[in-house]
């Protein structure tokens, strides 16, 4: 029953708390709305103080230790597609250039699921690898090309090339402002090192989980406002958007228990793989894909999957880490 | 002074449209533009303008007529197919045409 | 390509007046519309725009001739002496008719 | 004397001197302006930081201890627009809409007022029973609703049923932003206890005071665009914006007195009846009462007893109860 | 109804200008108007409206055709000079003429 | 090669990092931008923090310390414009309206540059007078004033009288949001002394650095996007933008030394004559002088001489002042 408690333990959380009274507000109408630049205000102090972290802990742990699950997360983030791809398709009925978008959002990660997770291993005292926002890092984009080329392959008689809409995406995936921020907070907490941490730290890290809560508020709006679009898509993406993670979920827990993480790293690099990213990916299928129906993809991604992992897939992925490492 | 007529096209559309529009823009030969955010609600739903992936911009352009005729002719043909969007034209009074 | 006409109405009201212009809209029958926050002066002092309760906001519609003239007929009769607010209509050329 | 070194320290504290610095700034018309975004996100953040300090309050004491003071609030909330009304209507001479709009105005409540109360007795050092936000929580609809009752029995003769108008301001008053966040941060505090505020409290708690001080800066550049207002309501209103709150401040005093609560949870109750809304009871009057003239209400509301109460009738509030509670 | 015809006049300068416009729509017998910020491109370069001394602003403003033909004279001879902006007017049918 | 290894230490700080990312983000044309209203928080929050922690600092020292090198720091800020104007007149070929337009920005300042600066002596640990705020706040408009004063005396032939444009000018910078800000805060910090900054301190100090490196993020996009127009100004100007700082620098840190500052306050006062002003004096001489072509003296000071003190600039004075001192 362990695992019961600690669903219960992440949904009295302020973070997830604050979640629900944003989707009862969209709920009810309510006229609570962040404008636009508060969203995008509190997306780059978290993008931000998630990078400078990770990056000063990936300078303190050093590149052996780092490269090997690292690589591992991209591989995996790339190959997610493969099998979600032909279920989309054949099981789903879905026409090829949906079946590649919405593979590539479940591939791709979403960095506010990376967060919760990260706030919720500091809640319950479980240790991590601090260095993981390095794996959020180099998955986001490799899924997204090969979701594209996915579509295209089998578009192909309508004769469009792959190449363009490839290096538009390639072009979008790696100079959007999620990828920039990361990396180059990452690079830059690598840079100044501890040093750099002491300074900045009072900011970036001291009001994080408060931060964190307040923009969990707005994203509960924002889900709240998509939730009657779940009627749209039908119940083969809904039980998609649930049991996907949970299948993805496993294999990045596995992986990293295989690839030198401890329980806590094992457990985040399981919800990047379960997540799916409603930021990147969608700003670079919309330019590279433009005749992919977007509220498939976003309410799966946005409506059905990230509240899902946010209330019950971080604490699965932690239950099945902690039965995983004690089978050893 | 009697100010001489040139056209005033304007265009709402899903921000993700941005970079094609201004594209076409600048293929089919107009030499400035004005655009901002706005919220809206049409055939595909409400866009409620709470982050900028689904924000809508309001994107005007003044032309010669000639220059808004391909245009609305270029979005009816590949754009609309693609991107949520409408356009629409109306006439205008300049003040020096040499600018458009 | 010769578009047919349209009317872009086009109201500025207080952002209180939000929900009963909306509704109206609806029911006059206009498809869709746009919106954002302005900042305006007028007969009844300035609005700076500094808090949400202070707001203007810019409303358009694009729809027929007829749907025109009701609704404005009913803002004239219904809204104009409860809410700060201007409306006006111009005509466009629209590209798909069937959209409004 | 002791009022007036209670004055002297609350106008020389950073928050009222802020204050003083945004009147400032819209009298000499400086092109200082905090845009629309920025105001949005210090409400919310204000209203949730102390509607969750108020919920963990309300957990540790208990419900035993709150529901009576509580209900006492909610009371004279709904009370004082019973004798405002009619002094609007008969020696203010104004319209049954007006008067009604008023008095709904100065039964509710102002938020930023109680905030600035709290930071008042924390800066003297005086102790305050902190679930008080709960009071605050309860008092902002029951007074909107009074006024529009009033306003609309008394213009009957024009056959306006008062019931639709009182469906449109319960909903707005309850779906309200400031209302639900309130009362929603206040559920998540309760909910997530002394556990959950160790998490954001570096969020929520810590930079509290300095943000309100920010705050204030743009409520004065606010107010003091609407002072050129005051000569369009006369000097009746003018009257009646200073003193009403002397009247309402003393009962909420002596009632907080009544319902057991020490002398800092008096003076909160004394300022909260002092206040005047200007966000709640605009945003449902606006509604349900459109031929109300918004410049009345307002610049009373706004540009007389706000800052009134910011500058003197908090430390008056606090004297008076010092006062009471020394002659028991 | 046949609502009577005003002239919509509007104006895209750069932030720095408002002062001056809304002095000079004071002066020519403007009784109201709107504006907002935008983002635009035209032959001074692009202002991305990242920071407000970078900003552009629209200017809206319902006036009597006589008003207009004098706006946009004063504008054309005193301001294009000085300031970025460009100005066009638009024929519109408003309801209630004596406000404007 | 004390000088090198104070370079090094500034290029590796995190605000500096942070600035060349917002750089590289604009080269790569990423869709990183911040909103307007979060530029305009930021500067709020950056100036009102600067102003209040030197108006506590001012109170601390006396009037007696302060007033000397406070005079000599604004009759600099007046004089820089009176030998800078010949040369860009005479050697750089100028207009007179654009002469006077450059001259004026640097003889203003630019805070942020002043905020990097402290930022840089703190992260040193070289002590310096707190109360140097009081500098920046007094060098801002005179400058303005005489670099108008010069364009409009040398246009005279065209007959515009001299009076209007000044008042105009004097009127704006006075009034302009970023000396009324500091100003206030100057004052309101005097007033509130060290009690009030206990109170505030936790939003205005502890988190500050952090603070600074996202803004200097968004300056790097800001300064980003105007390098392409470097090749619109030709080289006189880019030398002019790299040359005048290190003579104003190696004044201000001069004067410093003979008005009783210490080595970082002499250092601080280097570094404000030789900043070049982006955003007061631009508004001032858009108004004053609109003949003047911005892409000229808005090149020059935000995407030249802005960048160069930021990270060369600043250690420079250090390392002239360390210098000087060492000499006596
Ligand atoms: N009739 C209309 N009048 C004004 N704006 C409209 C209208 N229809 C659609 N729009 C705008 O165009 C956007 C895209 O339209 P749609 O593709 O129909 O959802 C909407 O979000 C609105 O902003
Ligand atoms: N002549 C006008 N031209 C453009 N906008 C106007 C005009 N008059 C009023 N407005 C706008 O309409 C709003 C309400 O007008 P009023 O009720 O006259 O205060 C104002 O705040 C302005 O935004
Ligand atoms: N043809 C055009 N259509 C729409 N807006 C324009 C056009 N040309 C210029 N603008 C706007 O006017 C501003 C100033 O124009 P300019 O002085 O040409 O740089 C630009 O930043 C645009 O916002
Ligand atoms: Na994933
Ligand atoms: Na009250
Ligand atoms: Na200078």
């Amino acid at each position: 029953m362990e695992i019961l408690e600690s669903v219960r333990i992440n949904l009295l959380s302020p973070a997830v708390l604050f979640f629900a009274l944003g989707i009862f507000a969209a709920l009810v109408k309510s006229d609570l709305k962040f404008p636009e630049p508060l969203y995008i205000g509190l997306t780059i102090y978290l993008l931000v103080a998630i990078g400078f972290k990770g990056g000063v802990a990936f300078a303190e742990a050093g590149v052996a230790k780092v490269w090997l699950p690292a690589t591992a997360a991209m591989v995996l983030g790339a190959l997610i597609p493969l099998w979600t791809y032909p279920v989309l398709r054949h099981i789903g009925r879905l026409p090829a250039v949906d079946a590649g978008a919405i593979a590539a959002h479940y591939g791709s990660v979403s960095a506010v699921t990376f967060i919760a997770a990260i706030n919720y291993l500091d809640a319950i005292g479980q240790p991590y690898e601090r260095y993981a926002s390095a794996f959020l890092a180099v998955m986001e984009s490799p899924a997204i090309l090969v979701g594209i080329v996915l579509a295209k392959l089998s578009a192909r008689q309508n004769g469009a090339p792959v190449g363009p809409a490839l290096r538009t995406a390639l072009r979008e995936s790696l100079s959007g402002r999620s990828v920039l921020l990361l990396v180059g907070a990452l690079a830059i907490g690598f840079l100044a090192g501890p040093a750099g941490m002491e300074k900045v730290g009072p900011f970036f890290v001291t009001p994080f989980q408060g931060v964190l809560a307040l923009f969990l508020l707005e994203m509960g709006t924002v889900a709240g406002r998509r939730l009657k679009d779940l009627r749209r898509v039908g119940p083969f993406l809904l039980g998609f958007g649930v049991l996907v993670p949970l299948v993805n979920g496993a294999l990045g827990v596995w992986l990293g228990q295989h690839t030198g993480l401890g329980i806590g790293g094992a457990t985040l690099l399981g919800v990047l793989a379960a997540s799916a990213s409603y930021i990147a990916a969608p700003a670079a299928i919309r330019v590279a894909l433009p005749e992919a129906n977007p509220t498939l993809y976003l309410t799966a991604a946005l409506a059905i999957t990230f509240p899902f992992n946010l209330t019950l897939g971080i604490p699965f992925c932690l239950a099945l880490a902690r039965h995983l490492f004690s089978q050893t | 002074m009697n100010p001489p007529t040139m056209k005033l096209v304007t265009i709402v559309c899903e921000a993700h449209a941005r970079g094609p529009v201004t594209d076409l823009l600048r293929k089919v030969g107009a030499h400035g533009w004005t655009l901002f955010p706005v919220e809206g609600e049409g055939a595909r739903g409400d866009r409620p303008a709470d982050i900028p992936e689904f924000t809508n911009l309001q994107i005007q352009a003044i032309v010669p007529s000639a220059v808004a005729t391909t245009l609305l002719e270029c979005l009816a043909r590949d754009f609309f197919p693609r991107y949520g969007m409408i356009a629409f034209a109306a006439d205008v009074q300049v003040v020096r045409t040499e600018k458009f």
